[in-house]
């Protein structure tokens, strides 16, 4: 036998999907992989999730769609995407092309719409599903499916039902209780929950004294919300038994790690990506680098592993 | 196939060229198959700036490996980019974007230029082979006019304040002469480049456009740099496209402005 | 008559009382003002706002109750502090012997403990009260009164009743709708709000593999917030005519003024002056010389004067 | 009154003294009344973080108008003072906190500090007066023994790796000789100053420590670094007090450790 240092494992498994590694890109921040395959060997990663994609072409809305803000940014894209159907057609056979799993996420305005994103998805080559209920739902009133622990688990249960592949529901941060919401999911027979989405922010203009965004309020996301995503992660974790895919302002393999620690067993990066369209590698490494000096055979060992036995009430 | 990356460039030169204006020159080693209109993105060190600040080409030395680029002092970045001493690195990535098309048959070629968008024209005057003429727009002093005046058959200058040049826009050095150029092209502020995309159309001159727009990736896989692109002959038929991937650079009659 | 420029009025009233100017310190970051006097004239400010005073002393968390995070901080001091007898002893002599407005941030863990503390500062030289509802609830089983609209509406109400001075009910952030927290906390009778504390966050230090703070969640705070603050600022503007205290991550004129174009009143200054504790004196500074420069006599004519008329829905 | 605030300080030096190891010599013209055991907030430049460092004073050069500084390489911000040059300029704040008491009539004194608690002892060992014994422990390299032998009458080490005096801790040195000293003054780590406290009270000897606590405004006001201490006679008679303020160096029998 070879006296070589065994490679620790860096495979995690994601309701019943095995993936290389926990680190994927975040959805919307990555396109569909084209653009980034310049910069970095997709295969590498333990999957690729792909940008918003609708049951019709979404045109988003007006620029400035995007603000630096400190330690972070907003965006308000507005989920533009050319819609199902020049996904299977553009961007699918491109992913397919490539030794990598695929998660496709889903965008809606109502249950119907996701529906039938999910339905013309039935059977494709595509490993995941996120269901992004962030956006807000035109029939109710614009009131986001993922700010409703009842809407959760009306629109989890009907999209499973039409969903041939494990179904994630991405949640959004902009809620009371993250954890009602996440039970919700589950209980609607969500295969696994991502989190989190962008929180709700704005930025002034003082020169024009208006909203700098045209859509006025924007998605916050980058390292300044680390802290409040690994919060929920944290809290979810106490609450499901279904995988948990954590995401905010993951820019370090440290960052990774303090969210598998908090119960993550796959990572997102998202914003990070922009200041360096490496960093998904380096994190990679990072964390296997980390595994061989601390002696841990699997990845999946930590995953929650940082919980404490006794938790303070924070006033 | 070789992987692209953020790499660290050195600096050559950073200097006033007057108030608020700054000239840098980056020692990059390759500059890659660099053409005008193309931008580099330039990243701060302090890491509460996380976004790329975007920065057209001004003029690209191949064998000496080295890229000119002209700044405004507008916000924290560009204010944390005066700061960088010669010899001092920056992270950069580039050259991004489309540039503009280099038309060997053109005999007459307008460059019109307003602002930080007049940098980028250099490079490209020094490419382009017909006849040039030069406008250029500014608010107090111009920049670079000594530059074009090597390459071009003709610079003028128009500064809103009157300090150089006609008092004015360049707009109002179009109703000067008549010009009756091939091509257009143009890099400056939207008003501006609305007047010169409505001069050309009533004259039926082809013309190009650099847009500006607020960029994260820079790459054209988050969709937030996008403008409003005509795609057919319904002005109901646009899309919105990406400044930094298929722009900057778009055929004037297919921008629309709102 | 002298060709001297007009001075451009600085001050603002709220809810009846007139302030210097616009610029206060946020509870709990600045002591009762005695550690920032060797570094700054507190009568310059347009009030001074206390650490949170309960009925009794409270202990506060253990150590460590700090951590760092990009952009911001996390704290989880847990409102230590030794009561309202002590306040009235030792506190409110010192603040009375300055030339200033005095606003009194109250704690409690029920209605009754508020009561109290309000009861005891009745006829006393204070200003005004700030409510600080982000606390949990220990009778109601932990949940804070700031993350329930009824809850909220409630002590407000009881609150209110016992007060002598003008009552500001501080929100948490921590919510799905901070618009229907705010209209309770009117509709309680409130003469103002403040708005936001500290978002719940938390970091784990990968080294022990546990939470780096002692109670495991913190409020998070500084400029990695203030987009959100801005946010729910802006739309409590819209759900409110009582006058709103905005706070969260200003450490410039430049952020006071968005907060105040956003809907404003005054501002409050927390983590900032951690980095610099002259930092409030230069926010005044920066926007006398920006009414100056821009001829505008007064900073009230800029209290939500950035809204747009018209707004998106973000998705 | 003048108001105190955060100055900008010259850094005459920043150099490794060990690996991880840094010492730094600031000039910032006015040291104050510093006296041992107080520390100074330093600020990092990058805005990603806000808080600050807080270094004990190692010397005061009050004629030069100095501080010397021994700082260990833990996270981000020291690492980002690690690349400061001389010339360049740091913010900083300080001296803060209340420092060691300084007894003339103690004779027999001895030290006790570990790691980078050691600094603030050698400023402390050049004021006292009375005989010195000055006990280091240190994982690997030590620092400043040669600084400590100037002004003490002995100067033990003791390294956990074994590279340097025995191998062992400060207590194993402390089990070696009899020591029987007026007054013990020790700054380290939490588990050596509560080994520290407990040989002190057995012994009935007076000790001070010097305690660590994460910190936000360094100046009392925010009341987050504060440490359990004893007020009364009863155990329960504790209240948190405030490390940067009415501490860092508190009596040893006060501290409760957990
Ligand atoms: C394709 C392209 C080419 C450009 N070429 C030049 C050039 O050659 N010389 C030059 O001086 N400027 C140029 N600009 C504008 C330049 O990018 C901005 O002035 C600069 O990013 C402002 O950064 P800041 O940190 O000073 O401002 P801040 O306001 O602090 O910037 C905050 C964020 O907004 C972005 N931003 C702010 N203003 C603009 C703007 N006008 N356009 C795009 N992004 C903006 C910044 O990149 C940053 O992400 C170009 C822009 C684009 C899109
Ligand atoms: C009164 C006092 C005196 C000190 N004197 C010295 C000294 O002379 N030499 C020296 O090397 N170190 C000293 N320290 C410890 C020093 O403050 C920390 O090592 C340093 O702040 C770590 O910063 P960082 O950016 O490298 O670590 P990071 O982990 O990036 O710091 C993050 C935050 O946590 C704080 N922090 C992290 N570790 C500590 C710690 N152990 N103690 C206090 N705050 C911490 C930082 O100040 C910062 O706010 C002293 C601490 C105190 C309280
Ligand atoms: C430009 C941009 C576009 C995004 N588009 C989507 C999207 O289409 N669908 C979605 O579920 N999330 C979208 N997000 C949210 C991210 O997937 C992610 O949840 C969020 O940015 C937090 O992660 P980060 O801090 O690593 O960026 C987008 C984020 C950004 C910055
Ligand atoms: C150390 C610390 C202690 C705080 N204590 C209190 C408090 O006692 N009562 C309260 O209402 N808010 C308290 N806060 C919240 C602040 O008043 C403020 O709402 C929050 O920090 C956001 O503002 P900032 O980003 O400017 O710091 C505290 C914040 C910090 C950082
Ligand atoms: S900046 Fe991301 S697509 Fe253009
Ligand atoms: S750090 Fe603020 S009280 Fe000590």
């Amino acid at each position: 036998m070879s006296s070589r240092e065994k490679r620790p494992k860096l495979a995690v498994k994601l309701a019943g999907v095995e993936l290389k590694n926990p680190v994927m890109p975040a959805s919307g921040t990555f396109g569909s992989g084209k653009e980034y395959e310049a910069y970095l060997d997709l295969e590498k990663l333990g999957m690729i999730v792909t940008k918003g994609v609708a049951d019709r072409p979404w045109k988003g809305n007006p620029t400035p769609r995007v603000a630096e803000t400190h330690g972070g940014m907003l965006n308000s894209v507005g989920l533009q995407n050319p819609g199902i159907e020049h996904f299977l057609r553009e961007d699918l056979p491109f992913l397919q092309s490539r030794n990598t799993k695929t998660m496709v996420n889903i965008a809606g305005r109502s249950i119907e719409e996701y529906v039938r994103v999910v339905t013309a998805l039935q059977r494709q080559p595509v490993d995941f599903l996120e269901l992004n209920i962030s956006c807000p739902n035109i029939k109710e009133g614009g009131v986001a499916f993922g700010t409703d622990a009842d809407m959760a688990y009306q629109v989890t249960k009907k999209v499973k039902a039409a969903a041939t592949q494990p179904l994630i529901v991405k949640l959004s941060p902009n809620v009371t209780d993250i954890g009602a919401v996440a039970r919700a999911c589950e209980a609607g027979g969500a295969d696994g929950i991502s989190l989190i989405n962008t929180l709700l922010g704005m930025k002034i203009d003082i020169k024009t004294r208006r909203p700098l965004l045209a859509n006025t309020f924007g998605g916050l996301s980058g390292p300044a919300i680390k802290p409040v995503a690994l919060r929920m992660v944290y809290q979810a974790a106490k609450e499901v038994k279904i995988p948990i895919i954590g995401i905010g302002g993951i820019s370090t393999w440290e960052d990774a790690l303090e969210f598998i620690l908090a119960g993550a067993a796959a990572v997102q990066v998202g914003t990070a990506n922009f200041r360096n369209p490496r960093v998904m590698l380096q994190i990679i490494e990072g964390l296997e680098n980390y595994l061989r000096t601390e002696n841990i055979d699997g990845i999946e060992e930590l995953i929650g592993a940082g919980h404490e036995l006794q938790e303070g009430i924070q006033c | 196939m070789e992987k692209k990356n953020i790499n660290k460039a050195r600096i050559l030169k950073n200097e006033a060229l007057g108030p608020e204006i700054y000239q840098m020159v980056l020692e990059v080693g390759d500059t890659g198959e660099a053409v005008p209109g193309q931008f580099v993105n330039l990243y701060c060190k302090d890491g509460a700036r996380l976004l790329p600040r975007a920065i057209s080409i001004c003029e690209v030395d191949r064998k000496a490996g080295t890229f000119r680029l002209i700044y405004k002092v507008l916000g924290r970045g560009t204010e944390e980019f005066t700061q960088l001493k010669e010899n001092e690195e920056i992270d950069w990535l580039g050259p991004l974007g489309s540039g503009f098309t280099l038309n060997t048959e053109d005999r007459e070629i307008l460059l019109i230029g307003g602002g930080v968008g007049v940098p980028p024209l250099l490079e490209l005057a020094k490419r382009l082979t017909g006849k040039k003429r030069v406008l250029l727009g500014f608010e107090n002093e111009s920049i670079l006019t000594g530059d074009f005046s090597k390459v071009a058959a003709e610079v003028a200058v128009a500064t809103t304040s009157g300090t150089e040049g006609i008092k004015g826009t360049v707009m109002d050095l179009l109703e000067q002469k008549e010009y009756l150029p091939d091509r257009i092209y143009s890099c400056g502020p939207k008003g501006m480049l609305k007047a010169v995309k409505d001069w050309a159309r009533e004259r039926n001159i082809p013309a190009e456009l650099s847009m500006e727009e607020r960029m994260a990736c820079g790459i054209g896989a988050c969709l937030v740099c996008t403008c409003k692109i005509n795609e057919g002959p319904d002005p109901r038929d646009w899309n919105y496209q990406r400044v930094c991937k298929d722009g900057p650079v778009f055929n004037a009659e297919e921008v629309m402005f709102e």
